[in-house]
């Protein structure tokens, strides 16, 4: 399969967006739902992004401006490019690229979203940046430690690999404790503090305005995607062969991944970064080590 | 059966000039100074409780008839008027000038009039009191040239309980028009 | 050309109606059109049916929605916040305060009314208004919201 | 009850929402704007006077009153409804309609004074409602006699007056 089918296509940008679109109005609605409200329409992040795109933007400082411009995309870019290394069909193209660029360019954007709150000079985009660099600090150790695990079991780090090698008990362990991640990297409910939209106005992204709110939204519709999809293409060793069979299944998955934690979100009140912090070094990182020792003697 | 405890002023027809005294003495009793040279420097406004008016070649001065069961009580939404043991008298203060009492007093003898209450000008109803604060008995009375005018206490009228003085008033008039006929 | 781009406008109305984001501000009201306010956010009137959400910051929003008759001590940040809203924008007045001044008029620390301040576009009568009210003086906002002119992403006008 | 009753209990009970252009109608007792019976006052201004917020403004001419009233001050309290002696105030028991110009819901009613019906001047006149509160029964001779000015009604109580003198001295 081509670089450029990955990127653009499948599971790249014209998957990736509406897909994103569908899991931003799927965590909106179960949430509602869960509430007993009607919530949003189907076509609602759509419509959003349309209307942030085409709001008349903020004059801001020159050399400002090109930071506000650059961030954004590059958070955009580097996440789309995370989904084309996703093991999802046999011939996928992560033969050119592995578990550590993954690692990479999914980091991209919480820190571009860490260096839009510091420049935003504003009290709460720095409170939020501070908070979602600590998070990404607590959350990282898990998560990189249980794809350690993972890699060392299977004897790769391509992700290929690792989907069809790893062995069930450090898939399970190292998995969950991916899961355990999630949350915190889509800045959902009980660790949400960084964007914290009653305390601190969404933290970072108080300042943005008009397109780059829009762009920041199709970034995190995408994150959103790149990360259930890790998880969802990790669990199952079998391909089909046949890529539409596999790309439905793998959608399927990363719905009910979606499911899974919006109902979470939805049970859980938002925890202090103290609390945040010590339980993902304390029982995150706890699971992604048992994910570890289990794979140093299995 | 009730007795007519409060007194009230009657006024002999042929006995008034019609010259307009009662109604001065009236507005200078109810000014703060009690006279009229001091009421005139102070600027206080002269405004008398009782009219002097004349029907036919009858020259009468008419004020409150101190009704016991007043229709002006009745619809004070203040209750700025209110009945004493002995006459109907009006709260200034209390007073918003509505105007209600003047639109169904039957003998037409409340007015809204500027007074001055606890130093500041308003607008309020204002009738006759029977000059109950001074000392010397109602001002109209003592003026009187010809003594027209007197304080009657009523012994014992006899009347119905819930009849008021206004309904009395209008069933003699109601009797007068029989007798005419 | 042409055609296209009356499609583009009329997306970009139709997104617009479909997606108001409010702020809510109290310009030192009472809180009783703040309680009425937040009842729209409740699972029996659901704002977020007709893809309302309420914002944190003034920069993401589309409708300033302004209780309370503007005080002295909220008139700069009304100002601020207001100005701080990106383009098309409207605002709605929730309540008598910030119409007239209600009974906190000619109070030595009240300078509204609120059109004095920054222009207003809707207003909803009430003291407080019931949420049907201020979910109706909404839609009238986003009726509003739909007829300002439409710019590209550059800031251009296309319409 | 934990977390996740509360939630399967919200599930099962399904949407609650109303959909938009649905409403719950406001209760029968609802205080929407003010309106006034303008045949039923009499222009005493009682309502401006316990009006809080001043919402409520009476006017008095020569010849005329006028009642406005401007929905954006008021506070929906009621208290010129209560107030109101000759019962011409009420209030709908529906919402306010949105507005988008300032003062676009204030009006302003005129209304002549009656004229009396001896001397023709103008002046305030007492409503049936009124009649019936200040008079146990209200006879013909009330009616008459408060369907003129404060003076010709003076005059009316001279006249009888005098008339009772004279038959009282005739029967003597």
């Amino acid at each position: 399969m081509p670089s450029w089918f990955a990127l653009l296509i499948f599971p790249g940008f014209l998957y990736a967006v509406p897909m994103g679109w569908l899991m931003l109005w799927l965590e909106r609605k179960i949430l509602a739902r869960l509430q007993s409200r009607i919530g949003p329409p189907f076509y609602q992040p759509f419509f959003d992004f349309i209307k942030l795109m085409t709001k008349e933007p903020l004059r801001r400082a020159s050399g400002e401006d090109i930071f506000y411009l650059l961030l954004p995309l590059l958070a955009l870019g580097a996440t789309v490019g995370s989904l084309t290394l996703l093991p999802i069909l046999p011939s996928s193209a992560s033969a050119v690229g592995d578990l550590v660029l993954f690692v990479a360019l999914v980091e991209v954007a919480p820190i571009c979203l860490v260096l839009l709150g510091f420049l935003s000079r504003s009290i709460f985009g720095q409170v939020g940046a501070i908070r979602e660099a600590t998070l990404t600090i607590a959350t990282n150790l898990p998560f990189i430690t249980a794809l350690i695990a993972l890699a060392y079991a299977s004897g790769s780090l391509r992700l290929m690999e690792i989907a069809s090698n790893a062995p069930l008990a450090t898939r399970a362990i190292a998995l969950l404790a991916l899961l355990f991640c999630l949350p915190i990297k889509l800045r959902l409910n009980p660790f949400s503090v960084a964007n914290a939209e009653q305390e601190i106005y969404q933290g970072a992204l108080t300042e943005l305005d008009g397109w780059r709110l829009g762009l920041w939204e199709l970034t995190h519709a995408v994150e959103w995607v790149a990360l259930s999809g890790l998880i969802a293409s990790l669990a199952v060793p079998w391909r089909s062969g046949q890529a539409i069979l596999d790309a439905i299944l793998f959608a399927l998955l990363s719905l009910v991944l979606v499911v899974v934690l919006t109902v979470i979100a939805g049970a859980t009140a938002r925890l202090k970064l103290l609390q945040a912090s010590r339980f993902y070094w304390r029982w995150g990182f706890g699971l992604a080590l048992l994910a570890l020792v289990v794979s140093l003697f299995l | 059966m009730t007795q007519l405890k409060g007194p009230f002023l009657e006024v002999n027809p042929d006995l008034c000039l019609g010259c307009h005294t009662c109604e001065l003495a009236c507005a200078v009793a109810h000014t703060r100074s009690q006279s009229l040279i001091g009421a005139v420097l102070s600027g206080e406004a002269l405004t008398s409780r009782n009219q002097v008016l004349q029907v036919a070649d009858v020259r009468f001065p008419t004020q409150c008839r101190q009704c016991e069961d007043a229709p002006c009580v009745k619809v004070c939404p203040t209750g700025a008027t209110f009945r004493t043991e002995t006459y109907t008298a009006v709260n200034a203060n209390r007073c918003i000038a509505c105007g209600l009492c003047t639109m169904v007093c039957p003998f037409g003898a409340i007015h809204i009039a500027t007074v001055k209450v606890n130093g500041h000008t308003k607008r309020a109803a204002t009738k006759c009191d029977l000059c109950v604060d001074r000392p010397g008995g109602p001002a109209c009375v003592e003026a009187c040239p010809t003594k027209a005018i007197r304080l009657v206490v009523a012994k014992e009228v006899i009347q119905s309980a819930r009849r008021s003085t206004a309904e009395r008033y209008l069933e003699a008039i109601r009797v007068q028009r029989e007798l005419q006929k | 050309m042409e055609a296209k781009l009356s499609f583009f406008v009329h997306l970009v109305r139709y997104a617009r109606g479909r997606s108001p984001w409010l702020f809510h501000l109290n310009c030192g009201g009472c809180n009783g059109c703040d309680i009425e306010f937040l009842a729209c956010l409740t699972p029996r009137y659901d704002v977020e049916q007709l893809g309302i959400r309420l914002e944190g910051s003034p920069r993401h929003a589309d409708i300033l929605c302004v209780s309370g008759p503007v005080t002295r001590n909220t008139q700069a940040a009304l100002q601020t916040i207001y100005a701080q809203m990106p383009a098309p924008k409207v605002v709605v007045a929730i309540g008598s305060c910030p119409a007239s001044g209600n009974v906190f008029a000619d109070s030595p620390s009240v300078v509204g009314p609120l059109e004095k301040f920054i222009p207003v576009d809707v207003y909803v009568p009430g003291c407080p208004p019931r949420p049907n009210a201020i979910l109706e003086g909404i839609a009238n906002a986003i009726e509003q919201l739909k007829t300002k002119p439409v710019t590209g992403i550059g800031g251009k006008s296309h319409a | 009850m934990s977390i996740w009753e509360i939630l399967a209990e919200n599930l099962r009970q399904g949407v609650v929402t109303l959909r938009y252009p649905q409403r719950v109608p406001p209760p029968a007792r609802y205080r929407g704007l003010v309106q006034i019976e303008l045949e039923d006052c009499v222009g005493c201004a009682s309502c401006a006077y316990v009006c809080v917020s001043a919402a409520i403004h009476v006017t008095e001419e020569r010849e005329t009153f006028c009642w406005s009233y401007d929905p954006a001050k008021c506070t929906f309290c009621g208290r010129c409804v209560d107030a109101c002696p000759t019962s011409a105030l009420q209030m709908q028991a529906e919402c306010p309609p949105i507005y988008h110009c300032a003062g676009a819901l204030a009006v302003t009613y005129t209304r002549a004074y009656p004229r009396c019906e001896g001397c023709g001047k103008p002046f305030k006149v007492a409503t049936q409602i009124l009649r019936q509160r200040a008079y146990t029964e209200v006879s013909g001779e009330v009616e008459t006699l408060l369907r003129l000015c404060p003076v010709c009604r003076q005059k009316e109580a001279i006249k009888s007056m005098v008339e009772a003198r004279r038959i009282k001295e005739a029967t003597r």
